[in-house]
């Protein structure tokens, strides 16, 4: 293994990345479990098979960065920082979630590590991320924001304006489109009749690139490239993430709009895998054991999540008429 | 007559009308992929077997488009039925809906027509502030729409073939936990109204209420889930001595306002109920219609039941305490006498 | 005290929190083109001079952005004012206004704010359906949002400045026809309801409504532009010896609700007055709560005069009548005697 | 002048296309008087220098494919064919106008020959378009629809969204963007960040096609290959034609955000002049007096216009109650 195919990545950055995938694979199998024992009430949109994204793009942003999530959101927000403990008493419905459980699962976030709420409306996110770039430039804080989206949402109108302002005006934002071949149950190919979503940056004056969404590495990469072009005042870049969700589009999915074989090819593509396959084998960076410590690591944090989660009260049923406004607390 | 959800009415609906003229499509999010689920709430399951996936047409996730497209076809001699996954995204076509469809007949001096259908489903279902919204206050306000909401089988097809078969853009709610208790989709809390839907073709006529309780100490009015709701609390009431008489407009527009006066000058009495939040909801226009056509047969103050006035909160307490509940109705009716 | 159109008041107040709060900025189309309109209205004319076109920031035209933007920046520390040509065109938007900014504090958990002002103005001023809307109504059923409507150039600059300290979306609808009679853009059958406002800083708080007339007789409640048909109204039923009291909220959300009912208390009699049209318009909120609330005080039927549930008809003839005109005011309240 | 140079089009042709330029351009002077007498009680966006658009592309189509127009529509329904009486009655808010006074000037139309009533929500004509191409397409019956936009209205989500489904499902329908080079005061390079519109095709996968928009000619002809490929079942098509507005945006606008010399440059572009040119200096194909033959009938078409508008009557007000629905007649 030559240093170059590690892109400069240290043992300990390849660890904390490992472990930050890790994180969120079994968070979401836990969610997934916690849904059919029924100690979480709310929809679930999991983020299986798709960790390499939200930590290779997360990993090169600044603490102080913001990220603007989907309908799909764990995952962006436990590679942003929000704790596992907050997003799981929040998907539990308690008061101690990160939104005192008025929002659920499709709208954790914390904007005090740079995790917006996230926002449940397909593509809605997009020029909210075009605003909070505006308003970074305004106040010259060097902040970078990114938004998510799939490629089903980066049809959405919204997307196209946010895309076209941020351009106009050199904004700091990211447009990162996980394309993970299917929006629901509607496969790519039907809804966009180019072969790459990035090919749609080109529209609006930015660079559009791709890169393999299940390669951390190179995920981290090209976002440090997109970032440092926005902190220098270049403007947004839109970045094409090709991914899969190792999982149903949300609970009761059977994904029979998909074949099994597809599945199988992408499951040896899995994300996980292959950090695990480049820690060990690769570059012998790492042990079996370092592996199983790293494992451990986020078992026990998971544990403390999902007990944080069950002893947490519930929110009182009044408390539904608090936040309306700013003042009503 | 067979017995049948309100989806599987729905769906029955569809087919029938598909199969009758050929200018009948549908378009919409996932509602025909194979392997797919046939739409959020299954209404479409397996129609593009029977019809292709031309004439059950996926989209992509596009919903200006999606309201854009059905206008356009509407306005050219097809009859479009348009799925919208969850009400709340009814908003991402606002203006096609309301500055679009609903005045292009009007703008056009009575030139032109728009025969399409538009269904979404509405209601809280733990799914948080953006997937859970009441959202009829919104398009009963807009001239030039139609706008129903079946709350049984026998209704849901009936009035949907009248939907379809309309020379004007008609709006169909429907309630996610109407559907169905059954299946894979269906909602925690589902309601299974099964009810029964006879063989041959018939419709509802758009603009025609239903008595679906009669009584004559008050005069509940709910619509789609809230009428289940008043008729748990009449029979509450009964107990205590009091007949309520539960009215289902179906129709919001136009609305059956003599079936709704003619029960008020019966019983003296008003109480509205509705999901949507309270404030400027549908329940509003319902009481200021009472206050000036019935005012002199009131005996009591006009009270509405409904939804707190906050966005949908997601933990079951709140979204409990947040909804109009059957002990709400009841506290409301007694605070009358 | 300076003598000032609603324009020229909305200006200065932007000026003036402009210069007071480095986080203020206005965003729009057309709002600060050098040699261009200042806003479909002129309100923000000459502004960018002092406060170049990274403050006075023009967008192209993308409704929806235009709202994203102004959300994202007022999360992040800053205090957007956008600016929309055309009310109408909020439809564009309404995903951006009902499910992000209206609903982000509270799906936070109040963990978040959205301090954001979006000004819109409204009314029929002979430009056919879209462009004549008065949307007033779909806004106020929107929990999350406040939104004021002001009459005078006092309000409109005092209410301006508290919208832009608020730390919550606020909406303004501000009228076509009030913006002042003189100047280029002015436009036919304009008021010029030209004030007094102060030099000095003053805001106008948030959720006090303004008795504009005082009477015994009928309270008549109406907002923007049909605050001056009320008191025209007002003075023809002098002559007959019927005192209207005449109320302009000034805040629709938070509605100054205990001045309307103290006033019915004290009349009996309502009519409220808007130029949206009638069914489930904002009116019908004001109804239902009079006939819950101040029921026993009432001596009539509660009406309403409101626009014809049609679209905004583009001829002059049609648009007169189908406006809320002086004369149905007056047939109104002497409906109710 | 050779043959290639006048793309084969005939002196009749020529003399067609002169024609209903100048009935275009006379229309709308005459609007603007009009307006200025009190005639006219509408607001106006007058169409004066891009003629050759709305002609050269309604010269490419069928009378029964659809035109779809924006807030300045009288150009586009022109040359799609409605009646110079109708529309004017229409502005002068009488019943007799094309959509009974109830719609004004930015509502223009008559399906009956294939024009939408106008749509004055930018934007927002775009999906329809692609409804009725749709529409077309399920029905088999060979129409085209064309969907006029401005540059600015290219930024609106909904042109986004319109295009892309086009693309998806190769409808027949062309996007006509007419780049004046600004959207009411602002000039296009505000707005969007690359060099052409027709850039944005590609992000769709459809044919991107950039015209001189005050060559009526070769608009003409970048449409008719664009129709042609349309009837073909092989998709949709981005035209994007370079033109000028010779007026100011509405009524009220003394275009103080635009250069007198600008405006100068282009009133040498005017596509009147060009024809006028071609048709005598350059081919000879038409005489002086042709030409004041051509002015004449179109002075008489427009002088019994304003006429039948002056004299029909007015709507009963009470008719501001009907058609709001169907039924309502
Ligand atoms: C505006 C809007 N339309 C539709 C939906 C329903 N919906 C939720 S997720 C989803 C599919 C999204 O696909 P994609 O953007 O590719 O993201 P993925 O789910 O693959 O992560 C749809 C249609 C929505 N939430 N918002
Ligand atoms: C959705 C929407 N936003 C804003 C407007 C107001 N408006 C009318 S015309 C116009 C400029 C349009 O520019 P462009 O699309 O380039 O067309 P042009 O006027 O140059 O023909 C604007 C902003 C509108 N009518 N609709
Ligand atoms: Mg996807
Ligand atoms: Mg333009």
């Amino acid at each position: 293994m030559t240093i170059a195919s590690l892109n400069n990545a240290t043992q300990v950055e390849l660890l904390t990345l490992y472990r930050e995938m890790l994180l969120i694979r079994r968070f979401e199998e836990q969610c997934n479990a916690l849904f059919l024992q029924g100690k979480i009430p709310s929809t679930l949109h999991l983020y299986i098979g798709q960790e390499a994204v939200a930590v290779g793009v997360c990993a090169a942003l600044r603490p102080d960065d913001y990220v603007l999530g989907t309908h799909r959101p764990h995952g962006h927000a436990l590679a942003k920082g929000v704790t596992s403990r907050s997003i799981m008493a929040e998907l539990f419905g308690k008061v101690t979630g990160c939104c005192k459980a008025k929002g659920g699962s499709m709208h954790v976030g914390d904007m005090s590590v740079g995790m917006f709420p996230a926002i449940a409306i397909v593509g809605a996110n997009a020029p909210i991320a075009t605003g909070a770039a505006l308003s970074a430039k305004m106040r010259g804080s060097g902040q970078v924001v990114v938004a998510f989206f799939g490629e089903g949402g980066a049809n959405e109108g919204a997307v196209h304006e946010a895309m076209n302002m941020a351009a106009i005006w050199k904004l700091p934002v990211l447009f990162v489109c996980e394309n993970n071949l299917y929006g629901a149950s509607t496969p790519v190919s039907q809804i966009v009749a180019v072969e790459n979503v990035a090919d749609r940056a080109v529209a609006y004056g930015m660079p559009g690139v791709i890169v393999d969404g299940n390669d951390v590495l190179a995920v981290r990469d090209v976002t440090r490239t997109a970032v440092e072009r926005a902190r220098a005042g270049e403007g947004p870049s839109l970045i094409e993430c090709k991914t899969y969700r190792l999982c149903g589009h949300s609970r009761s999915d059977a994904c029979n709009y998909r074949t099994r074989e597809e599945e199988a090819e992408w499951r040896d593509k899995d994300p996980l895998l292959r950090i695990r396959k480049l820690l060990t084998e690769e570059t012998g960076l790492a042990t079996l054991s370092d592996l199983e410590q790293v494992e451990a690591e986020v078992e026990a944090i998971l544990t403390d999540a999902i007990q944080f989660a069950d002893e947490s009260p519930e929110p009182a049923p009044e408390d539904a008429l608090l936040h309306v406004f700013w003042e009503d607390k | 007559m067979a017995l049948m959800t309100i989806a599987e009415a729905l769906r029955e609906g569809i087919r029938e009308e598909m199969r009758r003229d050929p200018t009948v499509f549908c378009l919409g999010e996932d509602i025909g992929v194979p392997g797919g689920f046939g739409g959020a709430f299954t209404v479409t399951l397996g129609l593009s077997d029977e019809f292709g996936h031309n004439r059950i047409l996926d989209t992509p996730i596009s919903e200006i488009g999606i309201a854009g497209v059905a206008i356009g076809a509407a306005m050219t001699g097809m009859r479009p039925i348009a799925d919208v996954q969850y009400g709340d995204f009814l908003f991402c076509m606002m203006d096609q809906l309301a500055n679009q469809a609903a005045k292009m007949t009007y703008m056009s001096g009575g030139t032109v027509k728009v025969p399409l259908v538009m269904r979404a489903p509405v209601g809280s279902t733990r799914r948080g502030s953006q997937h859970a919204q009441s959202l009829e206050a919104f398009f009963t306000h807009i001239p030039g729409l139609k706008v129903l909401a079946p709350s049984t089988a026998y209704d849901a097809k009936g009035l949907l073939k009248s939907a379809i078969r309309d020379e004007n853009p008609v709006l169909i709610f429907e309630h996610k936990l109407l559907y169905g208790s059954k299946g894979g989709r269906s909602e925690k809390g589902a309601l299974s109204p099964i009810g029964e839907v006879p063989d041959e073709d018939y419709t509802v006529p758009i603009g025609k209420g239903a008595i679906r309780r009669v009584g004559k100490d008050v005069t509940i009015v709910g619509k789609l889930l809230t009428v289940y709701r008043a008729l748990e609390a009449a029979e509450e009431l009964a107990k205590e001595g009091i007949e309520a008489e539960v009215i289902d407009p179906r129709t919001l527009i136009p609305l059956d306002k003599e079936l709704i006066l003619e029960s008020v000058r019966k019983t003296g009495r008003l109480v509205v109920v509705e999901e949507d939040n309270l404030t400027h909801g549908w329940g509003a226009e319902i009481a200021a219609i009472v206050a000036e056509e019935a005012f002199f047969y009131l005996d009591a103050p006009i009270k509405r039941v409904a939804s707190l006035d906050t966005p949908p909160p997601f933990a079951p307490p709140m979204e409990a305490y947040y909804l109009p509940s059957v002990e709400r109705v009841i506290a409301a009716v007694k605070s009358q006498f």
